[in-house]
Order: structure tokens, then sequence, then C-alpha cells
């Protein structure tokens, strides 16, 4: 195993910390707007290290494009969506959580 | 080596056993949505065995047709129906609606059922054990035969030539069902769709790539995974998406020019069908030569077809009276 | 002309052709009733081409595509699915003629296109001898009928499409996991290879049976017969007589046909439990027929009764072979156009006096007589008096029996006949006396009255036809696997 | 036992609740959704089986089942139809056992 390859596990396992807690953070946390923010840390976070991990294994950079890809749209796609989610809660009047 | 077989062995015993409970649970978890969202992860998961039994193109049009649109459908339809409750106006408490998403028949009931059931599980995975643990099924016939098909993905050579008159009649069940919920008249729903600028933005943003990654899977299904309905399938999530982000097809081409849309793929099939008929005097008997034209000709009308029947079978109702009623 | 007729290549057309029409219909529906019986008469012209060539040359195979079978698609076309096609297009014929006057405008834009595809369907499995294939005409054809009964819109049919939609595609996924496993044993999909190649193990055994009890469901043998009268009954009259006549028929066809390549040699004593079956739809049927108020509910248990006939066949076929199938294959057809005419019949009552209330029924006799007449002749024919086809079919079914000694089945053979005698003797009478209670009548379009005369009048004419519909029957001789095998055992 | 036979097993499972499912549930949106299950059953036998080789799996399942899967939607697209139709008639999505008796 050369560097890189340590350096990829390093990210992967890394990843899949982030994963692990926004999981947790899903199940556990109290409120619709606080669990949006846990998912969104093991999507943008996590599955970001995950690429990185990813893309240093890579064969081409073709191959990299697509990793990078896959995030973006991820990003995108995953904020959009908390973005409406949210919002309807709040239209339906769900309170936010208080200590 | 024996390390990574068992790996091998874990990695798939924990997809069978999560889709046997993501199954279970779509099926009798209380609350539909609840249903409908197991179902939708379901089919995600499914789209994982499909790559771990070797079969991209499987793969790639569960997720687009079985997982997501499916889902889409299912939400929208659950939807649809509470909509209904409400519109009702007879206060349908969440307590009743509950009760009948998870109404069942009378327990005697089950136990009836459920022995047959437990009976043919038994017999079937009887059956499935005696089966000879080798068998090559057509791959060597279709391997043979690949060079004179046009194209050099096996998949797309059994679909859309050595048994291309199976995908024609498929499309056809496909038009068939618009055709079927069309006929049953179901009015356009009226809520509104609430114009979010962030679903627009998202709309707007998502749909060049749709569009770029339908062709790509399109071009790619020639010599990889992928092929028309693949493409298909994700141009109709376009037409999906911008179906929920509130935009419907302008009056003057709801007519006529959607109808032609939503046949092309079909007719092109039937079309190509009669000329080999009359050339060669072989239903569907494409010339080695020229066949990979031929078959992109159909692939790319059937796409066209696929994306807009798809769309269209989301609305659910039809655009051309929606905007009268 | 003579040349053209064995040139043309019809099967291919009676696929393709109502595939056609109904995209046609489909893209610019200001003329559907033309078009469509333009269609039908195509189809109907294909048939006797098919059938001239078929006289000519035997058994008809096309490999779709150029490629052979097991790689590619096959094809295929002998006696017994020559007389399914034509019984397809003449029915198909009459209840289009019948249906340019029954449907309004936009009720025959949504009809035709449906009705085409369930032709395209009906064609396309008759022709098939490809295991999936057959998969996938009959979800088309399970679509299109299910689209066509809810048609109607009202709670009744709706519910009725429903239930028969749930049912026909529970009976096709059945179907296609036995498909499933007979593709992984013998790695073929083809009939005539399996056929060769087909023995008894455990796994084969699992697939017939998925794959029958998908049929089954799907011809509504009792006692999975439950989705069949609410949808045949809720249904417009024209689409109820197409259900019974022909959609049933389709699955009956499949089942019989897969029978004789395939389930024969290995599941031989399985025909006593369908026989047993068999006896329990005539009887259960016929009772609940006797019991029903409406006419349209009584003619759709007296479907679920006749089914019960056809499968008698399948005891009485291990001693007296052949003629038991002719005789199962001659009451399909005289059913066909029966219970067809019937089903028009009872939409010309519909129609008259809005209502299709057996006791309600008000001196029909004389203000509907040829709609009274074609009734009367269809049952002459259902209950199996001569001289019509009906009885043909019976008797051959009773000589079988006869042969070999099987009086308990003879037995039901006359029974149902009495009880179908009874039912329809019960609205014959109310037809032809004064209700209590008068109501309002409308006119019956003529074209209406007669098409359904006309296809009563069929099934009567059938019973003089025997020798020329038989040796029709035996080309390719589809029922002789069976009795050389017969041979062998005797 | 091999990777193949385990997936199809798993498939026989699905199969077998989505079919118990069909028969015990009243409500038709979970009636539509056993179906879709017992179809994705039936689609993992057709596959699963055919890599039952140590050379390239045999493309014909999955040709067929990718035709399934359209052939599914198509179906569940019009089921779905069916019941709002229903629902908006009635005011249940149910089918109605006790009227016909």
């Amino acid at each position: 195993m050369t560097l890189s390859d340590y350096l990829s596990v390093l990210f992967l396992l890394a990843g899949a910390v982030f994963f692990l807690a926004g999981t947790v953070g899903l199940l556990r946390f109290p409120d619709v707007y606080t669990r949006l923010h846990a998912l969104t840390k093991a999507d943008n976070v996590g599955l970001g290290l995950i690429v990185i991990g990813l893309a240093m294994q890579a064969e081409s950079y073709a191959s990299v494009g697509k990793l990078l890809l896959i995030w973006l749209l991820v990003l995108l796609a995953g904020s959009s969506i908390s973005h409406l989610i949210a919002k309807k809660a709040l239209q339906k009047g769900v309170r936010m959580w208080r200590r | 080596m024996e390390a990574l077989s068992l790996l091998q062995w874990l990695i798939d015993g924990l997809i069978g056993i999560g889709l046997l409970w993501l199954a279970w649970r779509a099926l009798f978890c209380p609350e539909l949505f609840k249903a409908i969202v197991l179902f939708i992860a379901f089919g995600l998961l499914m789209t994982l065995a499909w790559v771990r039994l070797k079969a991209p193109d499987v793969a790639l049009a569960e997720v687009a047709i079985g997982a997501g649109l499916t889902g889409a459908l299912l939400l929208s339809s659950w939807a649809k129906l509470r909509d209904f409750d409400a519109n009702k106006g007879m206060g349908v408490r969440e307590k009743n609606r509950v009760q009948s998403e998870q109404k069942t028949k009378r327990p005697f009931f089950h136990w009836l059922s459920a022995t047959p059931v437990l009976l043919m599980a038994v017999g079937l995975g009887y059956g499935v054990l005696q089966l000879s643990p080798y068998a090559t099924g057509l791959s060597t016939a279709v391997a043979e035969n690949l060079d004179a098909s046009g194209v050099s993905n096996p998949v797309t050579a059994v679909l859309l030539n050595f048994r291309a008159y199976d995908t024609l009649l498929e499309i056809a069940v496909l038009l068939l069902a618009l055709i079927g919920i069309w006929s049953l008249e179901i009015r356009p729903s009226v809520r509104e769709a609430t114009l979010d600028p962030v679903l627009d933005l998202l709309a707007r943003l998502l749909t060049p790539l749709l569009l770029l990654v339908s062709a790509y899977l399109l071009w790619v299904g020639a010599h990889a995974s992928g092929g028309a309905f693949q493409a298909g399938s994700v141009l109709g999530a376009a037409g999906v998406l911008l179906i929920l982000a509130g935009w419907r097809l302008p009056l003057s081409l709801a007519g006529l020019p959607l109808r032609i849309t939503l046949v092309v793929g079909l007719s092109t099939f039937i079309a190509v069908a009669v000329l080999m008929m009359l050339d060669r005097g072989q239903l569907l008997a494409f010339p080695p030569s020229q066949a990979s034209l031929i078959i992109f000709v159909l692939e790319t009308t059937a796409t066209l077809s696929i994306a807009a029947i798809l769309a269209a079978l989301f609305l659910g109702s039809r655009p051309d009276h929606s905007e009268k009623i | 002309m003579g040349d053209f007729l064995l040139t043309m290549p019809w099967a291919v057309v009676l696929i393709l052709l109502p595939l056609v029409g109904a995209i046609v219909c489909f893209l610019w529906p200001k003329n559907v009733n033309q078009l469509g019986l333009v269609t039908l008469a195509g189809v109907f012209l294909s048939v006797v081409g098919l059938g001239a060539w078929l006289l000519e040359n035997g058994v008809y195979h096309h490999a779709v595509g150029g490629w052979n079978a097991p790689l590619g698609i096959h094809l295929y076309a002998d006696g017994l699915s020559l007389v399914m096609l034509g019984i397809t297009a003449l029915v198909g014929l009459f209840v289009s003629v019948y249906a340019t006057a029954y449907f309004d405008r936009v009720q025959s834009e949504q009809f035709w296109p449906l009705w085409l595809f369930l032709l395209t369907a009906l064609n396309a499995l008759f022709l098939s001898a490809d295991m999936f294939n057959l998969y996938v005409t009959l979800e088309l054809l399970g679509l299109s009928a299910v689209a066509l009964v809810a048609l109607a819109g009202g709670k009744a049919a709706l519910n009725g499409a429903m239930r028969y939609l749930l049912a026909s595609l529970l009976g096709s996924l059945l179907f296609l996991f036995g498909v499933a496993l007979l593709y992984h044993t013998y790695g073929s999909l083809d009939l005539a290879i399996l056929s060769e190649q087909i023995e008894a193990s455990p796994t084969v055994w699992m697939a017939l049976g998925l794959i029958s009890a998908g049929l089954l469901l799907k011809t509504a043998l009792f006692p999975l017969h439950f989705w069949l009268p609410p949808a045949h009954a809720s249904a417009f009259s024209p689409i109820s007589a197409l259900l019974s006549a022909l959609v049933v028929k389709a699955s009956f066809y499949l089942l019989l046909r897969l029978w004789l390549e395939l389930f024969w040699p290995i599941s031989g004593s399985v025909a006593g439990l369908l026989g047993i079956l068999g006896v329990m739809a005539i009887l259960w049927g016929s009772l609940q027929a006797l019991r029903q108020t409406r006419v349209k509910m009584l003619v759709a248990y007296s479907t679920v009764a006749q089914i019960g006939y056809l499968f008698l066949a399948f005891p009485l076929a291990m001693g007296a072979g052949v003629t038991a199938w002719n005789a199962v294959m001659y009451l399909a057809i005289s059913h066909a156009l029966a219970k067809a005419a019937m089903f028009m019949a009872a939409g010309n009552l519909l129609r008259f006096g809005g209502h299709d209330r057996i006791a309600d029924l008000d001196q029909l006799a004389q203000r509907l007589p040829l709609t009274v007449a074609a009734f009367a002749l269809a049952g002459v024919s259902l209950i199996g008096l001569p001289p019509s086809g009906g009885f043909i079919g019976k008797w051959l079914l009773l000589e079988a029996a006869l042969m070999q000694g099987r009086w308990d089945l003879a037995v039901v053979i006359v029974l149902g006949g009495v009880l179908a005698a009874m039912y329809l003797f019960k609205v014959l009478g109310y037809a032809f006396t004064e209700a209590s209670t008068p109501s309002k009548v409308t006119a019956v379009p003529v074209r209406m009255e007669w098409a359904a005369l006309l296809l009563a009048s069929g099934a009567i004419l059938l019973g003089f036809l025997a020798p020329l519909i038989l040796p029709l029957l035996a080309i390719g001789t589809p029922f002789d696997a069976f009795s050389s095998a017969q041979e062998v055992m005797s | 036992m091999s990777i193949a036979v385990l997936y199809a097993l798993v498939g026989i499972g699905l199969f077998c609740l989505g079919v118990y499912a069909l028969m015990i549930h009243a409500h038709l949106l979970r009636k539509i959704l056993a179906l879709n299950i017992m179809g994705s059953g039936v689609f993992m036998v057709l596959l699963a089986l055919a890599g039952r080789t140590e050379i390239m799996p045999d493309p014909v399942p999955a040709a067929m089942v990718i035709t399934g899967i359209v052939v599914a939607v198509s179906a569940t697209a019009f089921a779905l139809a069916l019941m709002l139709k229903i629902s908006a008639v009635t005011g249940r999505a149910e089918l109605n056992d006790e009227e016909e008796k």
C-alpha cells in the first residue's frame, strides 16, 4: 500500500464517521429542523470526504470529474429538498424545539 | 481470498435480509406514508442487489423506474387521496385515516391465507434448490450472434434485436396504460402547485443536466449499460420535475403534437417491422450491416415516447382537458 | 388472387393491423367508428387468408427477426389457433357493429383504441409460441380488458374493474414465476423446445403449478371466479360481450395449449382435480344464476357455469383424446357466440327499459321481438338443445363420458343443461308478461337488435357446421401428441 | 449454496410476503404496494438464477426483467389512477365487499 492508499482509507473512514453521526442525529434529534441539519452534514461533508477518498483511487481524470459531479448534484438536490421540507414544516406550523 | 469471499457473503446476506425487512415493514407498518417511503428505500436496495448480481442495466432501470418513478407515482397518489379526505369536509380525523390505512381482513382470514402462502414458499424454495448449480441459459447463443446484432451490449442486443418483438409489445403496454388512465377522466388536481423559487431554480438547473444524462444513456446503450428505457425514464423524470415545479404544456401543444410524441416510438417500431417484412420477408429482421443504425433510430424515438408517456402517467389527467374545467 | 392469399404473411397482419388501428384511432378520434370497422373487416379477411394458407400448407412458423428459437421468438399457428382467431374476428366484428350504435361520441372515442389494443393482445396471444412473449400479451390483454370495464364509470363498474385488475396482475405474476423456473431449468422459452425436453422434477412441478394457478385465476374457474361476475355484469354491454366471449377464452386457450404441449406427459393425474372443479363450477354458477334478480348478473354467472364445462374435458381426454378436445373447443366457440349475443340482448333490454331487473321486464316479446328472439336462440345453444353448436359440443362430451363409463360426469353434463334452461326461462317468462310497474322506454337502434340476433343465429348455425369446423381444428393435429401418448399408455 | 441461490431465496420470500399482504390488506394502495413487491421478487428469482455460471451472466433474463419493470410501472400507474377514481366516487380507497353480499 502506498501513501495515497493510506490517505484514501483515512478519508473514507472519516466520511463513514460523518454518515454514522448524521444517521444517529436523524434518529435522535428532537424535531424536523434539527434532523435536517444532521442529514445535510452526512450528505455534504460525509459524501464529500468519500468522494475525495475515491478520487485518489480513480484511474482517469474523467472518473474524478464524474465523482465530483455526483457530489455537486447531491449538494444541489439535498439543499433544495431540505429547504422545501423545512418550508412546508413551517407552513404547517411545526414548532421548533426549545430546551 | 477466503476473507474476501466471507466479506462478499456478509454484504449479500445483509442486502438480502435488508430487502426482506424493508418489504415486510413497507407492507405491514401502520402508516401509509411511511410504507411508501420504505418502499422507495426498498427499490434503492434492489438496485444494489442488481449491481451485485452483475446486471447494471437492470440496476439503472430499477433506480429510475422501479424506485424513482413508481415512488413518485405512489407519493403523488397518496397526496391526492389525502386531499380527497380533506375536501370531503367531514373532518376525517387523523386517527380514522390511520385506521383505514392499516385495516386488514378478519384474523381468521390471516391464518387462512398464511397457510397456503407458507406452503408455497417451502415448495418454491425446494424447487429452486433442486435446480442444477450450473446453467448458462442462452449466454452462448447470444455471444455467438452478438456480431450480427449491430450492438455490443448483449442486453441491448436481446431487447432490440433478438427479442425486439417483446419490446414492441412492451411499448404498446406503456401506451395502453396511459390511454386507459386518460379514459378514466380523472379531474385534474384542484390544488395549485405552490410556486417555490428554490424548486423552480432546481428544475431549471437539473432539466438540462437530465437531458444530457438521457442522451448519454441512449448513446452508451449500444456498447455499455444503458439504452432506451433508462434514457427515457431519466428524460421522463425531467418532465416530472417540471410538472412539480408548476410548469404545464401549452394548450397548443397538448393536442395532436403531444399525442404524436406519445406514439412516435411505437409507430416507428411498427414501421420498421413492416419495412423489414417487405424487404427480408421476416418481421423485425435487420440486415446486420444496418442493424446498428436501425437500432439507434428505434431507441431514439422510443426514448422520446417513453419519456412523454412516463411524464403523462405522472400527471394523470389529460393535459388538453385540464385547463377547460 | 389465390397466389396473393398464399404469399401474404397473414399472421403478422393479424397482430400489427389492430395495433396500427389503435394508434390511428388515438391520434385522430374524429372518425373512430369508420376506422375501427375497417380495421375489424381487415382482421376478419386476414383470418380467412390465414385459414386458406393453413389448409394449403399445414402449420405456420415465423421466426421473428430471423432468429430461430431458443434465441428468438416464434410465431406459430395451427388449427387450434386458427379457430380461436376466427371466433375472435367474428364476434369482434359483430360487437363492433353493435358498439357503433351503442356508444355516444365521447364513449366511442374511448372505446375504440382500447378495444383494438385488446384485439391486438388476443391475436398476439393466439399466435405466440414463446413463454415470455405470452406473458407480455397476457399483461396487454389484462390491462386493456380492465380499462374497458372501467369505462362505464359507476361505483359497481369501478369496483369490478379494480377487483379484475388485482386478480389479473396476480395471475400474470404467478405465470411469470412459472416461466422463470422453466427457463432456468431448460434454458429456453420456446414452447416446442420445452415440450421436447420437459420431464417431471420438483422444479417443473412448481413451475406448472404456478402457471396453472395464474391461468385458472384469469379463466375464472371455480373457486377463483370471484372477480368475474362483478366485472362482467357492470361493464357496458358490448364490453361484457367481449370479455365473456373472448377474453376468458384466451386464457383458457393458453391453458389448453400448455396442457397439450407441456403438462400432459408429466401430470395426467391433475386432470381429475380440474374435472372436479369444473363440476363444481357448473353447479355453483348455475345455482347462483338462478338466484340473480338482474339479467346481466344472471348472464355473468352463467359464464361461470359454462367455463366449468370446458374443464370436464380434462379427465375425459385420458380415454377419449381427440373427441374430448373437439367437444371442448366446440363448446368454447358456441359459448363465445351465444354469450356475446346474450350480453348484447341484455344491453338492448337495458337501453329499452332503462333497467335490467328481471321481474320488471315488461312485455318485451311483443315490443322487442328481435332481441327476445336473440336471447332465446342464444339460450338454446347454452342449454345444449339441438340443432345448436352447444348441442354438438355437449353431445361429443357426453359421448366421451359414456365411452369411459363416467356416468357421474354424464349426469352433470345433463343437469347443467337443465339448470341453464331453468335460469334462462326465468328471464324469458318475465319477457312475455306485463310488469306491475310500467317504465319509460327508449327506442333501441335497429343495428343493435340485428347484431345480437345474427350472432345468436350463428350459435345455432354452428350446429350444422361440424363437418366444416372439425377438419379446420385438426390442421397441424394440435391434439395429436395427446392421442399418441394415450396409445402408449393403453 | 451459492450467491445465486441466496438471492433466489430472497426473491421467493419477497414474492410470498407480497401474496400474503395482497390477500389480507383492505386499503388499495397497500394492495398495489404488495403487487409491486411480488413483482420485484419474481424479477429477483429470474435474474439471480442467471448467475449460476462462471462466464458472462445470461443477458436474456436481464432483458426480460427490464421489460417486466416497464410493464410493472405501467400497471402500477393504471392501478393508482383507478384507485383515485374509486376514492373520488365512493369516498374510500377500498373495495366494497359488503354491498355485494
